[in-house]
């Protein structure tokens, strides 16, 4: 009976280990290059909004098209494989379509305008040390809650009537 | 804080449903098939509210567009088990999607019918769903919906406000129903700020409310010369 | 087999009666037991068609909102009342003809209370986010009281199932005529010791009164639901102690129907005697009475008042489109019950079980005329009248509904005793002593001169 | 109880699948994802959400409201009014919001589709953009080889300015007069042509009215625009010159949504409109109410006269001696003291406005009728003046181009138009200009091939025609039927090819203000979204043709495309001196004030309109269009073009064509013929504004909400009195058959007690959800007024029974 018992109690906890493990990494965003953020925003101290272009004035910022990446990436930059796929990219005309990598429910109703151009709230403070990756995440650095926002708008005394944001 | 209201005249409404359209435009309501059209399911958060009396040639008919009437004392959201409908500080009801539980029990409670339950999940062709108003959700089916005041707009509103960094205007924030009626019937605004237009015509003398009587104190008054 | 057949040979005669379902199962109840569970099994399926693809599989529609599976709430949360609020009310009172009742009206109770709660999760548009209620509860909504009561109640009832029934299951298990693992974790220990006996009999003198303001609360609860609604005819301060007197009403009816079927296949003739139908005769004619009382006054308030929202509702039930739900509804109430339990020769039995039948039926019809005829008029005059007619898939649940909780009543035949084996035993060595000692002590003591 | 390794073993094994299988079934209920399906978002894309909001014009209807469409990432998402239109002022009908249920409509066909099979059969073959040009330049160049260019025949919907003007250039420099327009025909124009010579549709200056007696004009459902007559509806004290609110009357034989909202309405007869204008006449002569200076200064006809052909009765004792009040309140069924009331309100004013509508004017005598109601005009002096009957005028746009004309064209030309129009036809006939109806006679009775290709353009006359089988007949006679349709319908379905036009959303062109807006306006209707790939408007494949015939053609046509077009046209509006480009209620009304007193600042530019013609160009579409908000009420000759120079009552065209015993007034005498026996019901067709042109499917907003009762949902209904309908075993929402001696169709009953006891009420262009049409006028008995040849609506008889 005991054998029975914690067999069955060890092996559901394996079980939904397993399970929540292998979600995580299907839900996991890999981009189609090995895109440097620190490379861009710290050494070549370029400003997020040249490859995001909308994030003052759109709900959304944008990812990096690859009319973007050619404004540099014409010829092969550096020496990294990545940067020669990028040239790949912009030479040979392919789409190059960054996934998205911070997502939110879709009933929730944020702007990066009001957050970013208006409140002039730190990248950071919702993505964490993005611009210091090496490599592209795979998942988000700062787990996003509604609880994470709140505490945010409490201390900012900002609104927090619900409509706000889920309408 | 302002404190949300409508007037709408009645004496100037024409019966047209701009209004109506404009609000299933601006909220993406729903259509609902032919079908369920029959059965008493079609949803418009704006109805244009018909009343035929009399007979040829002495016929009268009449005309009222219900909104949701965002109550300063709302039956629907007493009875929320979820808090799922409540009231914000600027006095709209609102009605928060995800938390929603889909027990009908605010739509029983609204003495004005105001509120809409997602019968089925919406239906749109492929093509159609390009229209979408990406400000407001699509409502999943199983969940009540409600007229807001379009409330996404006052979010704009505010937004180009403080980004022009001037105050809220009452031209900025007026609700798609106000935009688009021909006569100017519905007029929007702060009810307490005198120098919005419905402050005054809240206390003109054909001002009424519906259903005054059962105490909800809705926040939509109605200018007509019969009472 | 025949193992558990010498056993039950070797019982007392009370319990060997009274065991006997517990080990022999006709060809009939596994006929009507599969012909219950594939109904079930189909109800199920319609809920999962629902579940699928929405509330818009039922016949609801605006403003008539609530419907089949409202009533089912309403009326299932009725029928609960049998057993606990009328065992308790009679163990209470001494009623000593109680006895061979209190099991079967117990067991109505803990069974039907699942079928009612679950009505309204079936209801629900997201039932996937059910637990909301506890996460976001929101304390001022009738709702949520509901959801408390129910569960208070469903808690207090099956524990005051389960008590009573100890030293039966202890008996049962000493017998080992049956599953004895499954007995033996059952009667938790219980050996039937004077000292436990005494311990166990006031644990049931408490919950026979706790589990009474629970019982009350929960359908007055109900009936809150709709009277904090604004709606005609729903917003009503009558509507908590109706809906009690409803419930009772109901549960003593469901009660009989349900005596007099296991009267008849358990051959228990001995144990419900013509006193127990008269007895539940005079209270079904008491509630009869009762149930005309609060109806004529809730219409005759609507009537005077002739607000003409309610006034809409009103005819609407007295002569418009749900006058036949109405007028049977009184006849199955009232004029049926009434007439037939004013006689005693019809407080017997047949007599009891047509009563029954009839208020089960005029009761889950008088939810129906609360429902909908005030759903499908709305409160605003300008709103068009609606329509409703349940769709299959509502009707399917309604109907699985029945059938399970008629099987699994059923099914709970076959594993305990129906009737008290430990309180009739009670009844005849101690109750008959007991009895004429109370009743003497009732008398006026007999003066000093006189002796 | 031993601890057993391979008991510990299964179970955890078992234990791993379940404990997996429960956090499966867990997320899938906790996300709403997974059981419940998929969550619905607004744009599956993501998207930045970056706006515009881009004025342009609605060409949904007459109206030309002006629009702003609010763009997110391209895509339209919404509809709103253009506040700086000076007719719309911002608000908008319903169809008009609802046009972005039609952009998006699942069934709109973005390529060219060449017929594959017989014709009707459904099966075509997708073309490309070349392909079906070159197919068209191919077709008609061979044509006009062959030296009959008066083959070609162009039946166009309602497309009012250059669109309309491109049409009838290329047609006439290609060398055809047979330009039909099949389109919103009131009769209006004729009744204009025949009192004041002008040809034009009446203005209507509603914004200062104060009394607008309506004789069946659907004003705020299917009237030239709607919209107008709300914002004069809705108008405040404040507005204009302090004028109060006008006072709607309305009289009409069916209660409709513009009787519901007037001040009072009055149910008449059918067919007694005309009897009752009269009667008021009536009261206003014997009470000395009318305006006698006016009369006695620009009309003619009002006394009795004499000339070589003897004495002629005039229109003052034509009417005394037939129209006494009593008779008439018997013939309308009007009180008496309602006739005298509103007679002398009438009179009373100050600026009252008589207004004649479909109702009124689609009937066998329906330019007669006209001429009565717009009489109460001329009576009062309430014409050419603040409030009154205006005269409208066009733009002044700049033509598109020369035409040059070579002998084929010549040739062509001096054929003429196959069908002669009726004398008081649209545009008079003097534009070469004909109906629909008679362009489809002319085709099934002349010799085969006297056309050999039929173009087209938002006509559907399958669907919209009075006798829809002649139109069948007449298809069946023309080789090349080309379609420019953007949508599947009944006509277009036996075309041959299929050009699709471009959504309203999609494409450049330009929308006038309709004729009964008094002040000339011309907005910009300029593409919101991107087209598909490829894709051309009508107006561009018109033009590509014209280039690619070469020639004269060509040369007529020279623009490479619409855009460029207008923007030449615009020239004309930049040289006028007069006028602006859209701007906000204080700029439109300091216009007109300064242009009254003979200024002219520039058009509103901030400038003094300096930055030349491209600037000026640039705020004409970035404001949404041009406009003029001056009427020069000092030009009186607007109002009087007729040989004698004086507004003619008695006008000698028409009387020339009547019975020599009978005068224009002589309705009383006209006895009306009864029902036919089994015909009891009269049917009366009606426009219902959102479904005029059928496009119901397109857009589900409205047809959740066709009309004005909230209980009527998608399928077509007709309105019966609830007694009526009782008495035929009809309950409310029954399925009935709509059944005449010419045919029969399928709609709903609905208890209306708007409806009068013998007639029914019958929208017109509702189709029912399965597409199929339930069309009234194709039960009409084919009467026509000889004079405007327009059908009748009101004549037909015909009985319901459960379908």
């Amino acid at each position: 009976m005991r054998a029975w018992l914690t067999g069955g109690a060890a092996g559901i906890a394996i079980g939904i280990a397993v399970a929540v493990t292998a979600a995580r990494w299907a839900g996991a965003v890999t981009q189609p290059v090995a895109f440097d953020h620190r490379k861009h925003t710290q050494d070549l101290k370029l400003d997020c909004a040249l490859c995001h272009p909308n994030v003052a004035v759109g709900q959304h910022p944008g990812l990096p098209s690859v009319e973007i990446c050619a404004m540099c990436h014409q010829t092969r930059l550096g020496t990294s494989s990545a940067s020669a796929q990028v040239t790949g990219y912009v030479t040979s005309g392919r789409p190059l379509v960054f996934r998205k990598l911070f997502g939110l429910p879709p009933y929730v109703f944020f702007t990066h305008r009001r957050h970013v151009a208006i409140a002039k709230l730190p990248c950071a403070d919702c993505h964490g040390d993005i611009a210091l990756t090496t490599t592209p995440p795979r998942r988000p650095l700062v787990t996003i809650t509604m609880n994470f926002c709140l505490h945010c708008h409490l201390k900012m005394h900002q609104s927090t009537d619900c409509i706000a944001c889920h309408r | 804080m302002p404190r949300w209201g409508m007037v709408i005249d009645l004496d100037r409404c024409t019966g047209c449903a701009a209004c109506e359209v404009a609000c299933k435009s601006e909220n993406n309501i729903a259509t609902v098939r032919p079908d369920q059209a029959d059965m008493g399911r079609a949803m418009s958060w704006m109805k244009v509210e018909t009343k035929i009396e009399g007979d040829f040639p002495d016929t009268r008919l009449s005309f009222a567009p219900r909104p949701c009437m965002q109550c300063d004392n709302p039956p629907c959201v007493k009875v929320c088990p979820v808090s799922a409908t409540y009231l914000s500080p600027e006095g709209i009801v609102g009605q928060i999607y995800p938390r929603c539980i889909g027990c009908r029990y605010c739509a029983n409670a609204c003495p004005y019918t105001a509120k809409y339950f997602n019968w089925f999940a919406p239906a749109w062709p492929d093509s159609e769903r390009a229209h979408l108003d990406p400000d407001v959700s699509v409502r999943p089916r199983g969940v009540m919906e409600k007229c807001t005041f379009c409330d996404h707009r006052l979010q704009q509103a505010k937004e180009n406000a403080r980004a022009a960094g001037r105050p809220l205007r009452e031209s900025d924030f007026q609700p798609a129903c106000a935009d688009a009626c021909p006569t100017r019937a519905i007029v929007f605004g702060d009810l307490d700020n005198p120098a919005h237009r419905v402050s005054t015509l809240k206390n003109d003398p054909r001002a009424t409310r519906l259903m005054e009587s059962l105490g909800t104190e809705p926040k939509v008054y109605y200018l007509t010369q019969k009472a | 087999m025949d193992d558990a057949e010498t056993k039950l040979r070797a019982l007392p005669e009370d319990a060997r009666t009274l065991l006997r379902p517990l080990i022999h199962t006709t060809w009939r109840f596994y006929l009507a037991a599969s012909l219950l569970g594939a109904v079930t099994l189909w109800g199920i399926g319609a809920y999962v068609l629902q579940f699928r693809h929405g509330l818009g599989e039922t016949g609801l529609n605006r403003p008539e909102y609530w419907g089949i599976y409202i009533i089912d709430f309403v009326f299932f949360i009725g029928i609960s009342h049998a057993g606990t609020l009328i065992s308790a009310i009679l163990r209470i009172s001494k009623a000593e003809w109680r006895r061979a009742i209190t099991r079967s009206a117990e067991f109505i109770t803990v069974l039907v209370i699942g079928f009612g709660a679950i009505q309204p999760i079936v209801d629900l548009g997201r039932p996937d986010r059910l637990l909301n209620i506890f996460a976001h509860a929101h304390l001022r909504s009738p709702l949520l009281w509901d959801v408390m009561s129910i569960c208070f109640y469903l808690t207090a009832s099956t524990i005051y199932l389960y008590l009573p029934m100890l030293p039966d299951l202890a008996i049962i298990r000493d017998a080992e005529i049956k599953a004895p693992r499954f007995y033996r974790f059952l009667a938790a220990g219980y050996r039937d010791t004077p000292e436990q006996r005494r311990r166990l009999e006031k644990v049931i003198g408490v919950l026979a009164i706790v589990v009474i303001p629970i019982a009350v609360s929960v359908h007055t609860v109900i009936g809150w639901i709709f009277a904090m609604t604004l709606r005609p005819m729903w917003h009503s301060t009558i509507f908590g102690p109706y809906f009690v007197v409803g419930a009772i009403y109901s549960g003593i009816a469901a009660l009989l129907v349900a005596m007099v079927i296991l009267r008849r296949v358990y051959h228990l003739e001995r144990y419900f005697k013509p006193v127990h139908f008269d007895y539940m005769g005079r209270l079904l004619l008491l509630f009869s009475l009762l149930w005309l009382y609060f109806t004529f006054a809730e219409y005759l308030t609507a009537f005077y008042g002739s607000e003409p929202a309610e006034m809409r509702t009103f005819w609407a039930r007295i002569s418009g489109p749900f006058a036949v739900p109405f007028w049977l509804m009184a006849f199955c109430c009232f004029v049926l019950p009434f007439a037939l339990m004013c006689r005693k020769a019809m407080r017997a039995p047949t007599g009891t079980l047509i009563a029954g039948i009839a208020v089960v039926i005029g009761m889950w019809l008088e939810r129906f005329n609360i429902v909908v005829p005030t759903s499908v008029n709305p409160r605003f005059d300008l709103e068009p009248v609606a329509h409703y007619f349940p769709s299959g898939v509502e009707l399917s649940i309604l109907a699985a509904t029945f059938s399970g909780f008629i099987l699994l009543y059923m099914v709970a035949t076959k594993f305990f005793p129906i009737i008290s084996i430990w309180e009739i035993r009670e009844g005849r060595e101690v109750s008959v002593r007991e009895v004429a000692e109370r009743v003497a002590d009732y008398l006026p003591t007999e003066s000093a001169e006189a002796a | 109880m031993s601890f057993d390794r391979r008991q510990f073993l299964f179970a955890l094994g078992g234990g791993v699948v379940a404990g997996a299988g429960l956090s499966e079934i867990a997320a899938g209920l906790a996300a709403p994802t997974g059981l419940l399906g998929p969550v619905p978002v607004p744009h599956p894309a993501w998207a930045p959400g970056v706006e515009q909001r881009v004025a342009s014009a609605c060409l949904v209807c007459p109206s030309r409201c002006g629009i702003r469409g609010r763009i997110v990432d391209g895509r339209l998402v919404r509809i709103d009014g253009n506040p700086l239109h000076p007719l719309s002022q911002g608000g908008l009908c319903p169809r008009g919001a609802a046009g972005v249920q039609m952009q998006y409509s699942p069934g709109r066909l973005t390529a060219p589709l060449l017929r594959a099979g017989p014709r009707g059969a459904g099966r075509w073959r997708p073309l490309s953009w070349d392909g079906a040009v070159s197919l068209l330049v191919e077709r008609l160049g061979r044509l006009r080889a062959a030296g009959g260019p008066q083959a070609a025949a162009v039946l166009a919907g309602y497309c009012a300015g250059s669109m309309e003007d491109l049409w009838r250039q290329f047609l006439r420099a290609y060398g055809s007069a047979n330009y039909a327009a099949d389109a919103y025909a009131d009769g209006g124009d004729a009744v204009m042509a025949a009192m004041h010579g002008v040809a034009r549709r009446p203005a209507y200056d509603l914004d200062r009215a104060t009394l607008v007696l309506s004789f069946g004009a659907p004003l705020f459902e299917a009237w030239w625009s709607p919209v107008q007559a709300a914002v004069a509806y809705g108008r405040t004290e404040r507005i204009r010159e302090g004028a109060p609110r006008p006072r709607f009357v309305q009289v009409d034989t069916r209660f409709s949504r513009t009787a519901a909202r007037s001040s009072e309405w009055i149910g008449v007869r059918p067919r007694t409109h005309a009897i009752l204008a009269l009667g008021i006449a009536y009261v206003l002569i014997r009470e000395a109410l009318v305006d006698a200076d006016f009369l006695a200064a620009h009309v003619s006809g009002y006394e009795d006269w004499s000339d070589a052909a003897g004495g002629h009765e005039g229109y003052r004792t034509a009417v005394l001696r037939r129209y006494r009040t009593e008779e008439v309140s018997a013939a309308t069924g009007v009180s008496v003291e309602r006739i005298v009331g509103l007679a002398r309100a009438f009179a009373a004013g100050p600026r009252s406005l008589a207004i004649c509508g479909p109702d009124v004017t689609l009937a066998p005598d329906g330019l007669l009728a006209g001429l009565a109601v717009h009489s109460l005009n001329v009576l009062v002096g309430s014409v050419s003046r603040p409030g009154g009957v205006l005269v409208g005028e066009d733009p002044p746009l700049a033509p598109i181009a020369a035409v040059t004309l070579d002998d084929v064209a010549r040739r062509g030309l001096a054929h003429g138009p196959l069908a002669a129009g009726a004398p008081f036809g649209e545009g008079g006939g003097e534009t070469g200009a004909e109906r629909g109806a008679a362009l489809a006679e002319a085709i099934a009775a002349r010799s085969p091939g006297s056309v050999q290709a039929l173009l087209l353009y938002y006509a559907n006359p399958l669907a919209s025609a009075t006798r829809p089988e002649r139109w069948a007949a007449a298809l069946a006679r023309v080789p090349l039927v080309v379609s420019f349709s953007p949508f599947h319908d009944e006509t277009t379905r036996q075309a041959d090819l299929i050009i699709p036009d471009l959504l309203p959303y999609e494409r450049w062109q330009d929308a006038p203000a309709p004729a009964s807006y008094p002040y000339p306006a011309w907005a910009v209707v300029r593409p919101l979204v991107a087209p598909p790939t490829g894709a051309l408007g009508t107006a561009d494949v018109l033009l590509a043709v014209a280039n690619r015939l070469g020639g004269t053609v060509a040369a007529s046509l020279p623009h490479p495309d619409m855009h460029a077009l207008l923007k030449a046209r615009a020239r004309g509006l930049f040289a006028a001196r007069r006028g602006m480009p859209f701007g906000d209620a204080f700029a439109t009304e300091y216009q007109r004030q300064m242009e009254e007193r003979g200024w002219w600042l520039g058009g509103g530019a901030p400038a003094g309109g300096g930055g030349g013609f491209d600037a000026f160009w640039t705020r004409v579409v970035e404001s949404g269009g041009w406009a003029d908000p001056f009427y020069d009420y000092t030009d009186g000759g607007r109002m009087r073009r007729t040989p004698s120079g004086r507004i003619e009552l008695m006008p000698a065209d028409v009387r020339r064509r009547l019975q020599p015993d009978a005068g224009p007034y002589d309705f009383i005498a006209r006895a009306e013929p009864p029902a036919p026996a089994g015909y009891p019901l009269r049917l009366q067709p009606y426009r219902v504004s959102t479904l005029a042109s059928g496009t119901i499917g397109l857009e589900p907003w409205l047809a959740e909400r066709p009309a004005l009762f909230p209980d009527v949902y998608w399928v077509p209904w007709v309105e019966v009195n609830p007694a009526t309908a009782r008495s035929l075993g009809l309950e409310d929402g029954a399925p009935a058959w709509v059944t005449s001696a010419h045919g029969r169709y399928r709609a709903r009953v609905k208890h209306f007690p708007g409806a009068a006891r013998d007639v029914v009420n019958a929208p017109y262009g509702l189709r029912h959800p399965d597409g199929e049409l339930a069309n009234p006028l194709q039960l009409l008995d084919g009467a026509a007024d000889p004079l405007t040849g327009l059908s009748s609506w009101a004549t037909t008889f015909v009985h319901l029974e459960r379908a």
